[in-house]
This record gives structure tokens, C-alpha cells and sequence, in this order.
């Protein structure tokens, strides 16, 4: 048992970084909290512009095959590459979902000259996919969506609205889950296509979020036309085509814990600053525990990491401890930063960054902290999850689930 | 056994919901959310109309004497529709001040404008992030002149005068005095400051030199501070009773209305549970808040006790409804077009006003060592 | 708002305490935890005494008409009595089950002939009832049940095992809920009987628990035979009747919280005798805050008792607040016993009375909290129950609804 | 990155549950519990003849010489079927002590018995309720005499010799020394004593001028006791962890098995979520205890950090597990007929022995302030 790459590994790590420092800069210090260092148009800009750059060197899907563009390496191979990446200053994340999710898909049910026509120009950065499945009444419950798509020719015309969608204001393209058939199942009368997203008959909204944000939009389709030659899958197949996609949604194997806001660390850091009315915070015993509680979470998600990355460095499959990532960051977070708030005392509402301790990242963290609980999968979701993919358990009582879809219950 | 609020209170109750069922709704407090003011002056006109800031003003400063249940009453129902005035600072925090510790001249100086809604106060404690206590407070009060920087002072911005913790001495618990300042006298810098929850205002307020008097005899003013506090505790319990109930309404009716896998998702036990859990703390929460009514009401020294009770209870009520309503809602939940931040702003910032619950429990506990002493 | 008695409740608690202090000793000072200070032999003969004293004087069941022994007295007249009587040194609980669902059950379903001859006996502890719902198979889901009551002429020939039966082998009768139609859905095809449990085809046997007490037994019939007069309710009624039952298995409404185990005050007391590493356990501030925590849950208990009882007092129904006192009080236990155990350090394991400070009290009721939990309603039912009848939300969904109950699922 | 047991010791590790289903049945376990013996000999002479007891001692003094990543592996699954043998007390213990602070003499004397089971030894601490400290301990060593009480003594009734924290000094941290005692030596008087876990033996031992001799220098008694138990406390919570993962299939088997309302239970979301929640625990535990495996493997100076993690981390998890095992079990579950009660008490036991988990949070900060020095 130790925490060192094989020969193999540290060959490749030597290989990686030596890249990186010949490309990219390193990151600088502490760089704070959830804050744009550029707006996302710059952001963009210079994102295309690495991803081109280390398609180009072969480190942009380093497990996809080389006719594809990648590199036919390995998974441990693509964790050290993240772990590298992640030490320099480049902006990335725009294409996380076009190529963990979209790309495969298409790669699975897209024909020869789909694939010819859109890999490349995704891996290379040129071109942004987005996924459009979750809907307005169809949130935990994907498969209760409405957006209707409805043959006309060669051409499916398409109606209806998506909520949720990470991207969509600058994604070029899409897969979109749509309802063909309402009179069967809700499983069964679902088609996936990939659409255009700058069809005019696409309509992108922002989402404003209770912290001020908007990470996702509204997506809606008045009469959007698309080719049949764009579906993926057979008509009826959407679900299956669709799991495909979510197989892929993979919780990102990376570095360890953290980085999405403040931790134990910070709440050491700010127990170390704060006056309480009995003395300094540090030397108060429910703050020592605090601090001690989370390390504990924390550490736990780290070292679940590492033996995720053994088992890929073992060339076997990760176990089912990787699922129980956000289930615990999540609620964790929400915690730790309501904690440091509390230590701040009537100084807690403070959200400015120069008004609060640690440019108040225990205050922004907080407002985003809802919508972690919630964000790929509710808490509650999860746990269903965990209990019938890693335990075993039964599912849920699906009473919809021989009903036409158009006679289910929906409350509307 | 008669722990319960009377039926003219409970009248009292129904008048008030009723008014502020038209007059502060969703919209009227997302108009102050959204910067549209830094509170909101109709309605802050309404319930001065109604006589709520002179509720327990004696008749004689031309308040209408009524007792705290009443002021109770309303304070729920301000909770329960996140209400954006200046009322807490003013009414639970400035006039008891004064009530409790203002001389004859103070009392006929703030009184009748305070009732009348002509003035409003707040009471300036917090010098950024930490405990303000007699350890850590540095404004000053030397002849007569303030110096210091307070920082957040809730409605500071609308406030016309502030009640401030200041240091007198160096004489540990005895070191600080309260005293009065105007706010729109000279050495007076205000500036708004950006929190959680914009629907209500908070300001920095930068004392230089400022004219002020003591308030209640020097080296009180650490004393007074815990006395006041132990009013407004109750009073602001009640206003976090108030907003719990009001998520656990707005969970329900969601829950009930959203359907998933082709059921109410309220027919799920992750949901049910959730919301007994929510009803659960509201309960226990309420009960408390009314053992600090009766304390508040009665002038019972159980006081202090029954203070940190009902703002402890109240406080994790308020903190776990706000947070589960938005989980009950799911992704719509997290977006500003919907209801539930109001809530979840207000929950934390009413749950750190007078200080957080941790603070609030060490003084639970200094009453019960008391209580039981050894 | 006040704690006080109207004029009319003060004067019944003078009445009621003179006739106390004339008929029974005050309790004297602390007695420990969870100890008998009678063999059970002793506290039944003593307590048979006192019921009928107490019969005798009409205290019994306060709020019973004159006609059937009662007083034809108010709720707050009971609750006044019961606080009173709190104070004095006197045994009781064996009557409660028999007077206050037993026999409620046999007042609304029995013949007239019944109640002249059981109800009298009842109230004066001459003769005790005990409930016979529960078997091994249906807990939770007490309509589940399968002991099976078949018909012989004028006669019930019944089979089967009931369990969890509190007093049943001190009990003279009990009352039986039987599954008399196999081929209906389970609702439907019970019936209530009332049984002899002296019959010889009645077997008792207590159950021991994990704390090493026996307060419930298992109960097995076989071939007993029980003339049609005893049923109580047509047949195929039962789930009908047993549903009186239960309402009438309402909240004590008694002194408020408190008083089954260790709470804050004892927590106090524990943690001024205690050194921990860095002094006195009083000083540190996690504990304080553990104080705290379960103060404010106890008390917050205690003063929803009294809002109950100022409904009663002003002779409205009590609210759905009620309904709240073991969700709370039994996790508090569980939770605020092992933290005491764990302020003792590794001494925490002790459990024998003069080994362990406050005669143990932490760890007996440590051992007793998980049955706690469950008795009487665990806490997942417990929040059901408050989910659907306090807040109107739907029930869980039942697939064995509309089955036959022998084509229901069982796993067997 | 090779964060596990390597194939060899996943080999050792089924060897280990084999020899342990047939030798250690719970009705086994519910013979000691029942009171038919102080410990199972019959299983402990096994323990003995696996070479288990010999693991870590090196082959000079008779042992095996492997490393502490088998110890680990044979703790999970001693863990795993509540194994009612002094094996803690004697190898995590006792024989780390004398592996730490022995004299050569010390060594050759104790080591090959303790590897061969001729001697079980114990460590002895507390002297009742509160924790053993430099500031508390009253049990004294002088001139090679001990005397003074403690209690409990895990499994003092079964042990040859016991390890002791005796007071030398009044010198502050360095007041303490331990010694070693031969238990059935003159001078020491040991009775049994009731806990709330009879499957491990627990007794009082009074000292009274028994013959003593020091492990380690004078005055290093609290330093040494501190890195004993910090190796202990990752082969205890790797106990734990076959412990809670224990709880959580026997919770999982009744889940599936048991129906209400015509459905397995597994399928209401209060269990489902109960037993994701379980699941969540033992692997968070899990993780932490293999980075304490690490550490104690490799002698990392990170141990004390480590440790402390690990244990917090596996006491919560049994804790939780234990207790929601009989919750899922329902009615059953509280009954002494099932085995939920085995875990229910070992649970426990095993999260006080070592002190409690409150104690190593402290420790843990304790550590995180070190490496983050201001």
C-alpha cells in the first residue's frame, strides 16, 4: 500500500508535465474562492484555444482511440494527466459535457458520417455540445418528459422546452430526448436526436439563480425541424440511447476533495482569526470538533478517490464506493459554510469580499450551496441511487410504469 | 392551565395576516430584494398606521400600552411574509432600549416619535467578523463623542438614530456604556453594505468624533446589551416561528402539486419525512418561543433562560425549514424566480442578528449552572 | 398566558391532593433510573389495592359517565389528577392498556350483558385486559396479521401467534383481532374477538430484549375456542374496530417531558463531576452546547404538553402538536445517553449501579433507547403518521390494496 | 496510486473469514455473552495456531515478521464476527507496547510468549469514569511497587500481565511512567465488573505494592501511551469497519426479506435511504482507516493524524451502523433472541476502549494545528 505511480505511470507523468510546462503556466498562489478571474467570453476563448492545443498533443481524451483523435491510453493514464493539468492555469470545463456524454453517444448511435462530421471538430475544441434531457416536469423523473417531436416527412418537428442545461447559450450542438409516441409507456415513447443549436427555431434563456449566478438556461423549441438522418438510435429507443449517455455521466476521478469551496482548512484558518465571546475560536472544544468532523468527511472522500484510481491503476473496474462522492460534499459543504458563518457572528451576512474573512468564501459558498444539493441529482436521488445500484434494494413503486404515457398522473 | 394566546390576541393575529396578506406580498419584498428601495416605506407606513412600533409604548409616551403577547402576535406574522422594514431594529431592539434603560428626558424625547413611526432607531453592536463583547468592542464613548467603526448595523442605512455598545473603560465586564447617537448628526459616515439577504438593509457605520449620550449609567452597557437582547430574542423567535411555518406551507403545496414518477412526490417518504421532521422542529420551536412569551410578558427573571430557549429552538427551526423547502422544490428551488430565497436569506440573517445559536446556547447554559448551582 | 389552574381546576387539584395525602405516601427523594423497587408480583398485588382505592373514590377514569364508575369529569380533570398523583409513591400502569383501549373497545361494540359483567372488575384492577394485534409478521402493518379464526357451529376455533403483547401473562383478558377471510383483501377479512387468557390453549411467553428486561411476551393459540357471543363487531369488521382501539391509544397527557431517562439536568450534573483531557467536562464547550441542544428539545416537549392542556382546559380538542412526543424524546434518549457514556471515557462501558456515576443512568437507558424507537410506533411510522394526519400528505402507495390477503406478498 | 491490500493479503484476508465462519459463530459469541466463559479458549487457541498473535512480532522474538497491513486485515475480520478473545488488548496493546518501549530484555522476555498465546497481556488506564491523564491519574509507581485502582481493564480477568499508567511525578506531562505487572503476582486483587458488553471480559484491578517494572523511561508514559494507542486505534477501526459493514449486510438481508404492506421493506424510501446512508459511513470509514493502515505500515510521522481520523471516522460509522441495524430489524431487532445486539454492544465497547471518539477530534486538531502552523 502506497500512494506512488508504477514506473509506468511515473514515466508518463514525467512525460505529461514536461508537456505542460513547455505549454501552459503554472497556477499562482491562493487564488480565492469561486471567483471569474475572466469573463466567460474570454474565458472561452482561451479555453478553445488549450483544447486545440492538447487535442493536438493527443492529451485531449487520452482513453479515445487514436483514429479518433485520442490516444488509446488508459484511464490512470487520463487521471495523472488531470492531476498535472490541474497544477497550471487554463481554463477548461466547456467541453466536459460534449465529450464525456455527447460525443459518445454519437460515437455509439451516430452513423459513419457523423462521426467524420462532428468528433473532430468536438475534440478539437471548435465546435461545443450541449445535452438537452431534463424538462421543466421532468426533473428526477427524466423519462416524464413532454417536449414533442412529431414525423413530417423526412423531418421531425419539434416542440417544446428544456430547463437545466448546462452550456446551451454557447453549444453549437445538441442531443435532444424528445416524446414520439405518448400513447405507450413513458419509457417507450421516447427518440434521441442531435439538433443545431443555432437553428433560429431554438430559443436559449438564462437561469438566474438564488446566488446571483446562472450556470444553466431554458432551451425552448417552436416548431424546430430536424432531419431524420440527425436521430440517434431507433424511433422508441430514446431511453436506452439516453442511458448511454448518463453511463458516461462518470463522477470525475481528479485529485482528491475540495476545491469547491471552503473546508476544513479554511475553517482552522478562519477558528484561528475569530474572537468568540469566551476567547479565540481555535481554542473553543465545539469548533475544535467541527473542524475535526469535517476533516474527517473530507479525508474520507480523498482516500475513496485514491482507491478508485487504484483500482483504474490495477486496470480494474472502480468499485461502487466512487457514487458517494457528492451525496457527502454536498450536505458538507452546506454545513461548514453555515458554521463559518455562525463563528463570524452578526458579521456573518456579509457577502463582500473585502468585508468578510477569507473573501467571505464561507458566505458565497453558502448561497451556492443549495443548488449542490440539488444539481446532478438531488441528495435524495442519490441515496435511491446507492441503495438500488450499489445495494441492491428494490426500486421505487413505478406506478406509471404500464400506463400510456399520456393517462399518468401529473397533477396538471 | 392557560398557555396558549388569548382569543383577542388571536383577533389580533387574523387582523394582522390579513393586512399583510395585501400588503407585503412575494412582489413587494422581491421590489426590495432587487434594489428597488432599502425597505419598504408603504409598508412601513401601514404598520405604523396600525399602531404595531407603539404596541408596548406606555400610553403615557403615546404608545398604546399593550403587553408583549400582542407584540408577539405581530411578530409572527412580519416573519411569516419576510416583511422588509426597519421593524426589528426599531421596535424589538432600539425602543426596548430605551424603555429599559432611558432616563425621563429620553424616554420623552424617543418615545412619542418612535410610536408614531417618525423616528426610527437601531442598535449598532458588531465590529466585523467575531463576538462583540466587553474583550473586543473598540468604539469609543470619551465626553461625549463617539469614535469607532460599526459594521453590520442592521437598517443602518434607514435608521435615524442608533443605540451604540461602546468602550468607557477598560474595567472587564463594566467596560462598555450604550449610547445614543443621531445618525444624521455630524461625524457620521454611513455606507451600505452587501449581504445574504438585501431585503434587509445593513449598513458600516463610521463614527468620528460624533455627538452621543450614554444611555442607562456608564459600564451598563454590556449588562443592557444581554437584557435588551433578551427581549428582542423572543420577539425575533417569534418572527423565525413565523417564517418556518411559512416554508413548511410552501414545501407542502409543492410537494402535493409536483408529480414525479407519476405520484405527488409528497407521496414519497424521503418528502414525507422531511416535511414531519420540518413540522417537528417548527412545533418544538413554537413551544419554546411561547415559554419566552410568558417570560417577556410576566417580566419573569426566567427571562434570560427562556430567551436563549425560544432563539436556539427558533433559530434551527427557521435554518432547517429554509434550507428543506428549497430541497422540496428542487432545481426550481434554486432559481430567483421562485419564493423560497426569500426565505433562506431571511432564516440566516435573522439567525445571526442578535448573534448566532452557539453563542445563544453558552448563554442557555450559564442560566442552568445558575439554576442548578452546584 | 400563565401556568395557572382556573378557579374551578384549582379547586378539583386541592380535592384531589387532600385525598391523596389521606390515601397514599409522597415520593420521596431521588429514586435512580429504570429500577424496580418491587419484584412484579408486589407492584400487581399493590397496585390491584390502589386501583380500587382509587376506583372506590372515583378517581379512576376521571372522565367516564357516573353510570359505568367513572366521575363523568373533564380531560384537565384527569390530567390534574394524574399530576398529582405523579407526586405521590403509589404503583400503577398495569390497568392502563385494559381502561383505556380494552375496555373503551368493549363499551362501543360489546352486548350489554358484557359490560355488566367485565367493566366493573376492570376499573376496580380486580381483573386485567391486555391487546392482542401484533404477530411476527405484521408489525408495522398490523392488518397483515395471520392468526386465523375459523368457524365451528356457535363456536371460533383459533390458531396462530401474536406477539409484542404487553401484561398478557398477568392479564385476564385480552382482546384478539383474527383473520377470519383469507380471500379478501387484508382489510377486510378480520374480526375482534375478547378471549379468556386463562384457557389453557393460551400460552404466554415473555420475550427478552436486549437490556435483559421481558416487558412484552409472545403469545400462541391452539385449537382455543371462543363462542361467537365474544366477538366484538360483525365479522370482517375487525380492522373497523381495531381503528377504535387505537384512537383511544391517545398521548398521555400527563406532568410534561422528562422522566425515562437521563436528560439535560442529569447531562449538568455529569458533566460538573467529570474531568475530561482539558478540564472540568463542564467548561468545555461542545458539551455546552450538547446541554443546550437537548434542553431546548425537552423543555420544547414540556411546553407542548401544556398547550395540549390549555386546549383541554378551555375544553377544545387538543391540536395536532400532540402528536410530536416520541419522534423527539426517543432519539434524544439514544442520542444524549451515549454522550454521556462517551463524557465517562472508557469507564462509559460500566453498567452496574454502583460502578458508574448517577447509579448508571446513562448506560441502562442506553441499553433500553433502541427498543425505545421502536415501541408503540418506530420512528419511520411515527413520521408517516405525522406526514399523513397532521399534514394531510397521501399515504405510501399499497400494492396488497385490492389483493386477496393470501395472494398478498409475504416473502415466505 | 496503490491504495490496497495487495492480492496476497486479499488472500490472507479470505483464509481469515473461512477459518472465522466455522470458528466463530455468533452462537459461539452468545456463549461468552451468556456468561459460559470470560473468553472463547477454543477460538483463541486457533487465533494462536493461524499465528495471528504472532503477526508483527519479528522472527527473532519468535513472531512472523509481516507487516501491519496483515494485522489490519485480520482486525476487519476478527471485527466482522464480534470475536470474543482478548485479541486487542493483548496484540494491538500489550505486545505495541513492549514492541515500542521494551528493553532488549523486556522484549525476549515477553515477545515470543505473546506470539505463541502462552501469555496475554493487557494495558491498563482508566481509573473510572472521566479520562486518564497526566492531571488525573492517582495510581502511583514507586520503588517498583504500583499502587492504586483501575477500572475498566479490558479483559483484566484473562490477562497474564497488564501494561499500567501510573503516576511517578507531578511533573506535568512527564508525571506519568508505565509498568509492567505480573496480574497473578502478589499484591494485585482482580474482579469482574458488569458493562454493557459481557462478550468482553472487563475487570477491576487493585494494587496493592505489587511488583512493578518500568517499560520505557520515567516520565514517557503519556508520550508512550499516546503512540500506542495511536497504533491501536487503526487495527481497532479496522474492527470497526468489519463491525459496521457486518451491520449493514444483516440489515440488508432483513430489509429484503421482511415484508409490510405487501413489499419487501428494502423498497420504502426510509429504509432505502437508512442503509444508503450506512453504506456512505463504512466506506467514508473505510477510507480513512486504509490511510491509517498506510501510516502505521510505513511508520509515517502522519500516524498521529491518521490514527485519529481513522478512529473518529470507524466510531461514527459502527455507531450509526449498529444502532440503524436494529432500527431496520424493527421489533426483532431489540430482542435478545437476534444478533443485532452483538454489534449493538460491541459498538460500543469498541468506541470507548481507546477513549471516545470526542477525545480524538481533539487529538486530530491537535495534529491539524501542528502541520498548519499560524
Amino acid at each position: 500500500m502506497d500512494f506512488n505511480d508504477s514506473p509506468e505511470e511515473a514515466a508518463f507523468r514525467t512525460e505529461v508535465r514536461a508537456w505542460l510546462e513547455a505549454n501552459a503556466s503554472p497556477k499562482g498562489e491562493a487564488t480565492g474562492f469561486n471567483r471569474a478571474r475572466w469573463s466567460e467570453a474570454d474565458a472561452l476563448k482561451r479555453a478553445k484555444e488549450w483544447q486545440a492545443k492538447r487535442a493536438a498533443a493527443g492529451y485531449a481524451k487520452i482513453t479515445w482511440p487514436k483514429e479518433v483523435g485520442g490516444r488509446g491510453g488508459t484511464p490512470i493514464q487520463q487521471v495523472i494527466y488531470n492531476q498535472e493539468e490541474a497544477k497550471f492555469d487554463v481554463p477548461t470545463g466547456f467541453f466536459d459535457i460534449g465529450l464525456g456524454m455527447c460525443i459518445p453517444t454519437l460515437m455509439t448511435y451516430g452513423k459513419p458520417e457523423d462521426l467524420k462530421r462532428y468528433v473532430k471538430p468536438a475534440l478539437l475544441g471548435q465546435e461545443i455540445w450541449c445535452q438537452l434531457f431534463s424538462e421543466p416536469a421532468a426533473g428526477s423523473d427524466v423519462a416524464g418528459l413532454r417536449t414533442r417531436a412529431e414525423k413530417d416527412g423526412d423531418e421531425w418537428v419539434i416542440n417544446g422546452q428544456k430547463v437545466w442545461t448546462s452550456g446551451a447559450h454557447y453549444s453549437d450542438f445538441g442531443i435532444l430526448l424528445t416524446r414520439t409516441d405518448p400513447n405507450v409507456p413513458k419509457h417507450k415513447g421516447l427518440t434521441m436526436f442531435y439538433i443545431d443549436m443555432k437553428d433560429p427555431a431554438v430559443v436559449v434563456k438564462p437561469i438566474k439563480q438564488i446566488n446571483g449566478g446562472a450556470n444553466f438556461n431554458e432551451v425552448y423549441f417552436t416548431d424546430l425541424r430536424v432531419k431524420d438522418s440527425q436521430r440517434l438510435g431507433a424511433v422508441g429507443d430514446g431511453w436506452k440511447v439516453a442511458l448511454t449517455t448518463l453511463m458516461h455521466e462518470r463522477l470525475a476521478v481528479g485529485g482528491g476533495g475540495g476545491g469547491n469551496g471552503p473546508d476544513y482548512k479554511e475553517l482552522l484558518e478562519l477558528a484561528r482569526a475569530t474572537e468568540l465571546e469566551d476567547g479565540p475560536a481555535i481554542r473553543n472544544a465545539s469548533v475544535r470538533e467541527k473542524i475535526a468532523d469535517t476533516y474527517v468527511r473530507t479525508q474520507g472522500l480523498k482516500y475513496t478517490t485514491y482507491r478508485t484510481m487504484t483500482a483504474l491503476s490495477r486496470g480494474q473496474q472502480p468499485g461502487p464506493e466512487a457514487s458517494i462522492g457528492k451525496v457527502v460534499s454536498a450536505p458538507k459543504l452546506q454545513d461548514v459554510t453555515g458554521y463559518g458563518m455562525d463563528l463570524q457572528d452578526q458579521a456573518g451576512v456579509l457577502i463582500g469580499a473585502s468585508d468578510a474573512p477569507l473573501e467571505a468564501a464561507f458566505q458565497q459558498a453558502y448561497m451556492w450551496a443549495p443548488g449542490l444539493r440539488i444539481a446532478g441529482g438531488t441528495d435524495e436521488i442519490l441515496r435511491n441511487i446507492i441503495a438500488e445500484r450499489v445495494l441492491g434494494l428494490p426500486g421505487d413503486i413505478r406506478v406509471d410504469k404500464d400506463l400510456p404515457f399520456k393517462d399518468a398522473p401529473t397533477g396538471r | 392551565m392557560n398557555f396558549d394566546f388569548s382569543d383577542d390576541q388571536k383577533e389580533l393575529r387574523e387582523q394582522a395576516q390579513r393586512f399583510l396578506r395585501d400588503r407585503c406580498t412575494p412582489k413587494a419584498v422581491r421590489n426590495i430584494l432587487e434594489g428597488g428601495d432599502t425597505y419598504d416605506r408603504t409598508l412601513w407606513k401601514g404598520v405604523v398606521e396600525m399602531g404595531w412600533t407603539a404596541t408596548v409604548i406606555p400610553e403615557e409616551f403615546g404608545g398604546l400600552g399593550l403587553g408583549y403577547l400582542e407584540l408577539c402576535v405581530i411578530a409572527e406574522e412580519l416573519g411569516r411574509v419576510v416583511a422588509p422594514i426597519p421593524f426589528a431594529s426599531s421596535v424589538y431592539l432600539a425602543t426596548e432600549a430605551i424603555l429599559l434603560a432611558g432616563s425621563a428626558e429620553q424616554k420623552a424625547k424617543y418615545l412619542p416619535k418612535l410610536a408614531s413611526g417618525e423616528l426610527v432607531g437601531t442598535f449598532a453592536m458588531a465590529e466585523g467578523a467575531g463576538a462583540a463583547t466587553p474583550r473586543t468592542v473598540r468604539t469609543t464613548l470619551k465626553s461625549g463623542k463617539l469614535d469607532g467603526t460599526k459594521v453590520p448595523v442592521a437598517d443602518g442605512n434607514v435608521a435615524d438614530f442608533a443605540i451604540v455598545l461602546a468602550r468607557t473603560s477598560d474595567d472587564g465586564e463594566r467596560s462598555l456604556t450604550l449610547a445614543i447617537v443621531d445618525l444624521k448628526g455630524p461625524g457620521v459616515t454611513r455606507k451600505a453594505v452587501t449581504t445574504i439577504d438585501p431585503t434587509r438593509d445593513q449598513a458600516e457605520i463610521a463614527f468620528a468624533g460624533a455627538p452621543a449620550e450614554a444611555l442607562g449609567g456608564a459600564g451598563d452597557g454590556w449588562s443592557l446589551t444581554r437584557q435588551i437582547q433578551d427581549r428582542a430574542a423572543v420577539l425575533v423567535a417569534f418572527e423565525q416561528v413565523g417564517g418556518a411555518s411559512a416554508c413548511l406551507e410552501m414545501a407542502k403545496d409543492y410537494a402535493l402539486n409536483r408529480y414525479a414518477f407519476g405520484r405527488q412526490i409528497a407521496s414519497f417518504q424521503a418528502i414525507k419525512h422531511k416535511l414531519a421532521d420540518m413540522y417537528v422542529n417548527n412545533e418544538i420551536a413554537r413551544s419554546n418561543a411561547y415559554y419566552g412569551a410568558w417570560a417577556l410578558s410576566t417580566g419573569s427573571a426566567e427571562l434570560p433562560e427562556a430567551a436563549a430557549g425560544a432563539r436556539v429552538s427558533a433559530t434551527q427551526a427557521y435554518d432547517y425549514a429554509s434550507k428543506e423547502n428549497i430541497q422540496t422544490h428542487g432545481g426550481m428551488g434554486f432559481t430567483w424566480e421562485l419564493d423560497c430565497q426569500l426565505y433562506f436569506r431571511r432564516a440566516r440573517t435573522d439567525g445571526l442578528s442578535l448573534g448566532p445559536a452557539r453563542a445563544w446556547k453558552e448563554r442557555l447554559v450559564q442560566q442552568l449552572e445558575r439554576k442548578n448551582a452546584a
